[in-house]
């Protein structure tokens, strides 16, 4: 059995949560990893990540290439529109 | 809360409609600074191509949202060396003319007041994670691309 | 009033110390535009010179003052194209932390509510006869040379 | 007696006020007259307009060399401190 901590979280927002039909999942951690790697595992939308797409790892935003560890919470957030 | 440079900031996500006039006047009538600069956006009643709409559904990411505020407002405060920020931003759902956000900046003077206003409003714009899913009378769901032009 | 534009303009001088929020509250309130800008300036409870002031007097040019605001307000509403402008602007006797101005702009958007209430501000700042009268808790008065800086 | 509309009429604000030590003044209309003859006629500080003193002519601001004709109302205005 997997240690629990060898997982990372993915999560989904808005537009992106309704095209792929879930918002959170947890992985198992193939290292190494990144966030590009997980998008084109998950089968998100092609081999690139979108320009308009932004990542964020651990709650604050993050280039697609970081290399992710256990335990990290990635996100992917489709353009922001607040305010 | 202060941080550490002593600007008080005053920060938070609402569930519900909230009255801006009467949480504008608790918050300014307590610092009463020489200037403040205020903006206060609300729901429109159309969508940008025109459909009317019944409701929008604003979504965000619970955690990161919350500590980018927090981030941007701290940064730009110092910045312009302001005295006092207000920020309070609906999340939920929103009916046409219900407050969306109202962001105050108090300071000594109106520059650094009316600059930090504008500044952190677009930080908040383009940095924190929202999103708008606006519910047209005729039914259809759309999420919001973007922001509206400044 | 509404002038050839279209442009909703509520424009006054202010002999008492008013409430702005309460004024804020209603006149926004019958508008609820998608975007509204706010400024509003308290008297400074110290000269710049860093003397305690007692109070402050505001003279004005009584018909002037009131004709260049009335076409100050017209000129960067159009010229912003926004909805509403709202300017309250206080004369005569008044006392530290009271209100001495309040303009708001309400616009379908947020970039020419701001601009409308930056230009404008200034405009009435330069461009409408007022004068302040500083009088010390020392019990000096002196006239203020011009405005602070932006 | 000169008829009531050959005048102009001359007001001070401020600072100006304060010291010259009047407020407002009915002029008999010197043709031709302008706004910088009145300051020099009154005494009101030398032979040219100071350069911060601004003119206005039935309340719309005006350059000092504007002519001006009976029943005018001319201002003369320190710096101006709204807002």
């Amino acid at each position: 059995m997997q240690p629990p901590s060898a997982t990372i979280e993915v999560l989904l927002f808005a537009a992106l949560r309704e095209q792929a039909g879930w918002a959170r999942r947890r992985l198992p951690l193939k290292e190494p990893c990144t966030p590009l790697q997980c998008w084109k595992d998950l089968q998100l939308g092609g081999d690139t990540l979108p320009t308009e797409i932004r990542v964020a790892i651990n709650q604050r935003f993050a280039a697609a290439d970081t290399p992710l560890i256990a335990g990290d919470e990635l996100a992917f957030l489709p353009p922001i529109s607040g305010g | 809360m202060d941080n550490n440079s002593g600007i008080a900031l005053d920060l938070a996500l609402c569930q519900q409609d909230f009255d801006p006039h009467a949480l504008l006047s608790s918050w300014e009538g307590n610092h009463r600074s020489a200037a403040t600069a205020v903006f206060l956006g609300r729901m429109r009643d159309r969508s940008l191509a025109g459909e009317t709409l019944l409701a929008m559904e604003l979504e965000h990411y619970p955690g990161m949202c919350e500590a980018q505020l927090q981030e941007l407002a701290m940064h730009h405060s110092s910045a312009h060396a302001v005295d006092a920020v207000l920020l309070r931003h609906r999340v939920g759902r929103v009916q046409p003319g219900e407050a969306l956000v109202v962001l105050a900046v108090a300071a000594a003077r109106r520059g650094p007041a009316q600059r930090c206003c504008q500044d952190l409003l677009e930080a908040v714009k383009h940095q924190a994670p929202f999103w708008k899913r606006e519910i047209t009378a005729a039914g259809r769901c759309h999420w919001v691309q973007g922001n509206t032009p400044l």
